[in-house]
């Protein structure tokens, strides 16, 4: 009696059960779709010279990962902010802030490069945190709170630049930089690797361990999750917010440092929109723009994604309104190619 | 490609012809990166490059646009590269950070075109533009020759951080000395038209004794005389630009209609990009470093003519 | 008609004069509360007694109340739930606060996961800690699939673990078999006895009369905040519980004897829906047959998990996506609603599972909540008349005796029942020929209640014919004048309630003849341990 | 004893309903509280000249009125996106396209006036009905849909315009548009109010009304506050959706048409940035860009008080980079005193 109950029992579970295995396997590697996809069909498009797949070379491949390192970086930070259900338009306004403190520390004011890049940094820090506590602690929401913090940001950097970009001469007289700061636009391993998609992969990396391991990452999901569960729980879900966003600064003034460092400049203007790149690059990894839901690993991906999409089309020598005709509707797509998990 | 590889300075020093010069018999691939197609002005100098290229039927000329990105642009000379172009135009979006770049290319034997904004240093091959300090100074100048006996205006700036906004404020202020033309207000119009009208509404209600506006661009000269229109100030008070794009929409169809009181053409290099790089590859002859454009006042008087000319 | 009690145990909890008002509206008038270690207290009330309130006091969840709470005779003020925590306090929420994305282990060690030296978090011996407090609480879910893919039952029993984890001295457990049904709700007792065996102080809130009878020691009883009654739970009959909650005698609870049934209303014949794509713990018809009259309400009733849910969901167009084999017949007619719209459109009505994410926008007010499903009718050229709408609210709140200040109030600042009420009203608004109601009284006081079975029952006699997915046995038999089963999201039998009992739905839900002996709850244990693996957060 | 019961609570019944009537008082202007706050900062700031209030003058508050009528109009559209937890960021994008479409096709194609406006309209419903479909049939988040369309939308119109501004003149010969179209830029009742003001205002109102009184708003309402919970109760989300962000195309469009009149040009870039001013429009206005609650009369306070800011900035000539920071604190604050509201 029993058996006849539990055997029709059995038969499905395991149907489930398999049908799912799938479908999770399929889950594991879904933020990576759209990357694969688009990079297929780059190398399929790709101009070929000298019998040559002229995409595919080592050299253009790291200009590929060069060109989205900052990005990438900033997007990482994003991804943590995303994650809490919040969001950072002012990244690349920190950015440029970043980069003209960089410039205006080490050559106007003679600082060396690591007090100016840890001044620089901390500066970024501070102002993601004062961001996190305007909307955790005010509640304020943190659209609104980024985008004025774009805006102030972009002041304080054309204040501080004298609203001219400023240029970086290296050398150790003064008015000029560390020579060891041009580094940031050097590239290693002869010639080959650029050093800021080097910082961009170590970031990422520690990032994506970090998201796995971590009991703070638990509460960050938790949040963005369900918040009031959260609260019950006993995270301290204003701290982490905050801590979020100070991250994100961090990370977006961390990008300023390396862009300085590749220009040779610190601009007030730099960065401008990078935030909806970043924002892009989070989206298409397949992270919830509602929070709770999402991975580092397909931040990446996304980006890289963007990345190669510029690369092929200005390769293909693409007519530049066509080009953004193209990138619209490729955004859409790799968005919602994450669309098919079947959560919700 | 095989050619440039041991070239070392090939596209260099005044004296000789670049190594990759193959004469009228070759095809030449040339990379225009340009540094943001939204400005009219810009977007009028990829035309003026694409025309001229037209009449020579071994060039292929490629665009692409930075979107006012440094980083971008220095992403986009970088794919030029990897497709081995035999020239580079470049309009900089800004000097030092396009600089390492554009010698990059320098070194691997392309010749390069510099134009509107030059970059650091010499590993360039020539360097074609107006420029902007002396616009502006004119600017100045003529405002003096208007109002002989001084006058009070306000000047409408581009975009704050922008380059050629802060040498055509310096260059403006060089031109007024000794005239006492008193500059009662400045404000910021991003070089739009919408932005230029708000801007004016302001300051002709907080500045009603203004005579004149100068302002940084033709465009933000317009959105100043539609403030003045409403106003019903237009009449009397005189608006001059800069750019003179010789296109409907541009400064000198303005200054024919009697908008704009006067505007300073600001050449594009265009047309003298593709001359130069015609000179290059294909007489394979040299080409000199620097070839400054001079600029021209366009007033109701010659506007009309100098219209026709340039789009002759 | 208190009872003396013997003081020879120390209060474990003395809560003295205890206040706390909603913007002017007092929730908890002076309560005096005590708690004894390894006593069952149950605290009865009326939705919007205050019985949440009061427990959330204790909790550390609400800080800003006046009076005394005292552990142990040393008096306390706690700052937030973690602070009350460390005091050794759980509390089980009514509102299931899961994080739908974590996994089981991630969600009942929120907030204290357990570390490694390397200071990241110590996956395996989280797991193994959560299949060890699963079982306690006798099921066995995978510790690594996402809440969100739980069934509503499932969630409560992961919520109770997540209490016991905290092995605290004060559990209070609030309405935490809400959404079991019984053969649940047995192995939550178990559980309840280890605890008060092991001295834990329980409090036990729960709306079902005869689970108050089975495990409390003592019972107090609240009306509009305050104390108005305190029993000994094993004397106390389920009428005098009921008189001191309502402050009169509730009459009978049941509607019993519907009126003739009519013409047949719904027909389905063997329903079988293959999802268009497999969502991991739902269990989708799977072969259902069954008919109801007009006039008739039929049950519908299943272990956890049985498919009820699913059914209904399907029949009013909110199922998964997917193939359709059988038919579904409304008048003779055959269907296929796709969304809730037609359904609605077609005269169906549903008063779904979970209000709080089915049925409410809990900041919206009970007006605008309660005629959303009609504004269209109303509207006059697409304009919205408040006169009639207004009415209508109104006409709602008296009949079902909604409690609440004002019908602009947001749904949210309701008590749980009268939430419930609002979701109801909302149904009957759109004069529905088939009403299809899932779990229609979870959370709701004996005196709603009955209103509500009053109402089905004027329902069923103005011809409408009524579906009732409930988890409470005693419900069912006593409202339903036919009762289906189902197991496996398969309709096995078929129960007049004339003849069958509690025993009999119960026995034939598991499809055993003995009821509630170990094996087969075992067996039905063992079915929820296959449920299948999902994938983790990030 | 039931006296007793009963008593106390009457007594209570009609505290809190004197409180509440006071706390909701409060609410139903607390949308404005931001705009008065900086009007009569503005009015105190305001240059004076022979004893007159500069900021004050009717010729200075109407040009306040007309330079923000554009972003009023597309506020008002965003703000039934938002209030169904939608965003648009597609609005600036969609102005510069209708631009461009009216001047193209009266200048170039020898358009009559009303069949141009007709046709860009459509244009801009259709564009926003596609975004709606986009994100309320296949599920991708609107946030990463209008990021996509913003760039689809400036592509066609750099394509269409040739990339340069194309010029409107008037008259009645070929490549001219007919004088009528002039009007936008023209202002009534002895040259005092603009008429793109009046066009605002007449949108701000009916927006009102229909917010207020129509079944449609209701069903808007109910996305915004549980899209689950409306579903069920036979609200049509879907469709309720996709028209809404039809209507914030059609508005954004109409914008366009607008600025086309005014500036006597319609250029493929303009618009740029102004989804960025219509969203802090309608958040300082107090609607909730989690979506279901919110006002369009406090979108319109909020246009205004943007406007009001920029026109006292510049009347005081504050230094533009200052003008940065103040704007965005300015923000912040507005933002914040929205947040009194008790409500979660
Ligand atoms: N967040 C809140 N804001 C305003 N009033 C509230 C809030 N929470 C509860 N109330 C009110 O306080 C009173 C007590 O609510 P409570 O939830 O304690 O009742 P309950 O006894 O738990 O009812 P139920 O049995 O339905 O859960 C009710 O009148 C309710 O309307
Ligand atoms: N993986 C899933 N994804 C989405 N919804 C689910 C999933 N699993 C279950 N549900 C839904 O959760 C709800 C709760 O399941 P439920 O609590 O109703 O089980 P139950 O009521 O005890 O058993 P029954 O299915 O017989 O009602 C149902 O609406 C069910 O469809
Ligand atoms: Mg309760
Ligand atoms: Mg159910």
């Amino acid at each position: 009696m029993t058996d006849l109950q539990t055997e029709p029992n059995e038969r499905l579970e395991t149907k489930t059960s398999t049908a799912t295995s799938i479908v999770s396997m399929l889950f594991r590697f879904q933020s990576l779709f759209g990357l694969v996809a688009v990079f297929i069909v780059a190398v399929l498009l790709s101009p070929v010279r000298d019998g040559a797949n002229i995409f595919v070379s080592s050299d253009n491949l790291f200009n590929v990962v060069r060109a989205v390192s900052e990005i990438g970086i900033i997007a990482v930070g994003m991804t943590f902010v995303i994650l809490i259900g919040g969001i950072d338009l002012s990244v690349g306004a920190v950015l440029g802030l970043a980069a003209v403190g960089s410039a205006v520390l080490m050559v106007n004011d003679d600082f060396g490069m690591w007090p100016a890049i840890l001044i620089v940094l901390a500066a970024g820090l501070v102002f993601g945190l004062l961001q996190g506590i305007a909307s955790a602690v005010f509640g304020i929401q943190a659209f609104i709170v980024t985008l004025a913090g774009l805006q102030i940001a972009r002041g304080i950097a054309r204040i501080w630049s004298g609203g001219q970009g400023v240029a970086i001469a290296y050398g150790d007289g003064p008015g000029e930089a560390p020579v060891s700061f041009s580094l940031l636009g050097e590239r290693t391993f002869n010639g080959l690797v650029p050093i800021p998609a080097i910082i961009f992969v170590v970031i990422a990396v520690l990032a994506i361990l970090f998201l796995r391991t971590s009991a703070f990452a638990r509460h960050v999901f938790a949040i963005g999750g369900n918040e009031k569960a959260a609260r019950l729980s006993g995270v301290p879900v204003t701290r982490v917010k905050v801590i979020v966003f100070g991250l994100c600064g961090l990370l977006s003034a961390l990008a300023g440092v390396i862009h300085a460092g590749q220009l040779n400049q610190g601009g007030p203007n730099d960065g401008s929109g990078y935030e909806l790149d970043a924002i892009a690059a989070v989206v298409i990894g397949g992270t919830s723009l509602s929070g709770g839901r999402g991975s580092v690993v397909g931040t990446v991906a996304g980006a890289l994604l963007l990345g190669v999409l510029n690369n092929i089309l200005a390769l293909r020598n693409v007519d530049p309104n066509v080009q953004l005709l193209v990138k619209g509707l490729v955004i859409v797509a790799a968005a919602g190619l994450q669309r098919l998990r079947p959560a919700s | 490609g095989t050619t440039h590889e041991n070239s070392g300075q090939g596209g260099s020093s005044a004296g000789q012809a670049p190594a990759n010069c193959k004469g009228p018999s070759g095809h030449y691939l040339i990379g225009m990166s340009q540094a943001n197609n939204a400005e009219p002005y810009r977007e009028q100098m990829n035309k003026d490059i694409q025309n001229a290229a037209k009449a020579i039927p071994q060039f292929e000329v490629k665009i692409s646009d930075a979107a006012a990105d440094d980083s971008k642009q220095v992403s986009d000379v970088e794919n030029f590269l990897t497709q081995q172009i035999d020239l580079l135009i470049i309009s900089p979006n800004e000097a030092t950070p396009l600089t390492a770049v554009v010698k990059k290319a320098y070194d691997k034997g392309i010749p390069v075109l510099v134009l509107d904004r030059k970059v650091d240093g010499d590993a360039y091959t020539e360097f074609i533009g107006g420029d902007n300090v002396d616009i502006g100074r004119q600017a100045g100048e003529h405002m003096k020759k208007l109002f002989p006996n001084g006058a009070k205006i306000a000047e409408i700036r581009g975009l704050a951080g922008s380059t050629p906004a802060k040498e055509r404020q310096d260059g403006f202020a060089k031109g007024i000395e000794g005239g006492n033309i008193d500059i009662v207000a400045t404000v910021d119009g991003d070089w739009l038209r919408d932005k230029g009208q708000a801007q004016a509404e302001a300051v002709i209600q907080a500045h009603p004794e203004i005579q004149a506006i100068y302002s940084q661009n033709d465009p933000m000269g317009e959105g100043a005389y539609l403030a003045l229109k409403a106003a019903g100030k237009e009449k009397t008070v005189k608006v001059t630009g800069i750019d003179g794009l010789p296109i409907p929409s541009g400064g000198i169809k303005s200054v024919e209609q009697g908008r704009l009181a006067a505007t300073f053409v600001y050449p594009t290099g265009g047309k003298e990009a593709i001359a130069a790089a015609k000179t290059l590859l294909i007489d394979c002859k040299t080409v000199p470093k620097t070839q400054t454009l001079p600029t021209q006042l366009v007033t109701k008087d010659n506007a009309a003519d100098v219209y026709a000319k340039a789009n002759s | 008609m208190d009872i003396a009690v013997d003081d020879a145990v120390a209060a474990l909890v003395e809560m003295t004069g205890v206040r706390k008002s909603y913007g002017g509206a007092l929730a908890c008038r002076d309560i005096d509360f005590t708690l004894r270690a390894g006593e069952v207290h149950a605290l009865l009330g009326e939705n919007g007694a205050g019985k949440s309130t009061l427990m959330k006091i204790l909790a550390g969840e609400i800080t800003d109340h006046e009076g005394m709470v005292a552990i142990d005779g040393t008096p306390v003020r706690f700052t937030s739930p973690v602070d009350a925590q460390h005091a050794g306090i759980a509390m089980i929420h009514q509102e299931l606060d899961l994080v739908p994305g974590l996994s089981v282990a991630e969600n009942i060690f929120l907030g204290r996961e357990p570390r490694t030296r390397l200071g990241t978090v110590d996956v395996r011996r989280m797991y193994r800690e959560t299949r060890e407090l699963l079982a306690a609480t006798g099921v066995a879910l995978d510790p690594r699939r996402p809440v969100g893919e739980l069934r509503t039952g499932e969630q409560q029993l992961v919520t109770i673990a997540k209490a016991l984890g905290l092995d605290a001295r004060v559990l209070i457990m609030d309405e935490p078999s809400s959404a079991l049904s019984q053969a649940e709700v047995e192995q939550l007792f178990v559980v309840v006895e280890e605890l008060r065996k092991a001295g834990t102080g329980i409090v036990y809130i729960s709306h079902r009369m005869e689970e108050i009878g089975r495990i409390a020691d003592r019972a107090t009883v609240l009306r509009n905040g305050q104390v108005v009654a305190e029993f000994d739970a094993r004397a106390m009959t389920a009428a005098q519980a009921a008189e001191a909650m309502v402050g009169r005698s509730v009459q009978t609870l049941f509607h019993t004897e519907g009126g003739e049934p009519g013409e047949i209303v719904l027909e389905i014949d063997d329903l079988v829906v293959h999802a268009g794509r497999v969502r991991p713990g739902r269990r989708e018809p799977n072969g259902i047959t069954l008919t109801v009259r007009a006039g008739e309400i039929v049950g519908l009733t299943g272990l956890l998990g049985a498919g009820r849910t699913e059914l209904l969901e399907t029949l009013f167009g909110a199922g998964s996506r997917g193939r359709w084999s059988g038919r579904i017949l409304l008048d003779g007619k055959p269907i296929h609603p796709r969304k809730p719209r037609t359904a609605l459109k077609l005269g169906m009505a549903m008063v779904p599972e979970d209000r709080r994410i089915a049925g409410l926008a809990l900041e919206h007010s009970v007006h605008a909540n309660t005629v959303l499903s009609i504004v269209d009718r109303l509207a006059v050229a697409g304009v919205a008349v408040r006169a009639k709408e207004t009415g209508a609210v109104r006409e709602m709140v008296e009949r079902l005796k909604i409690k609440l200040r004002s019908i602009r109030d947001a749904v949210g600042t309701l008590s749980g029942g009268n939430q419930q009420k609002v979701v109801f009203g909302r149904a009957l608004l759109t004069e529905p020929k088939l009403l299809l109601l899932d779990e229609p009284t979870r959370g709701v006081d004996i005196g709603a209640k009955a209103e509500i079975y009053q109402l089905l029952g004027t329902a069923a006699e103005q011809g409408i014919a009524v579906l009732l997915a409930s988890s409470e046995l005693a419900e069912l038999v006593g409202v339903c004048d036919r009762v289906i089963v189902l197991r496996d999201g398969r309709s096995v039998a078929e129960l007049d309630t004339r003849q069958a009992g509690e025993a009999d739905l119960l026995a034939a839900s598991m499809g055993v003849a003995e009821p509630g002996t170990d094996s087969t709850i075992a067996a039905d244990m063992v079915e929820l341990a296959e449920s299948p693996a999902g994938e983790g957060t990030s």
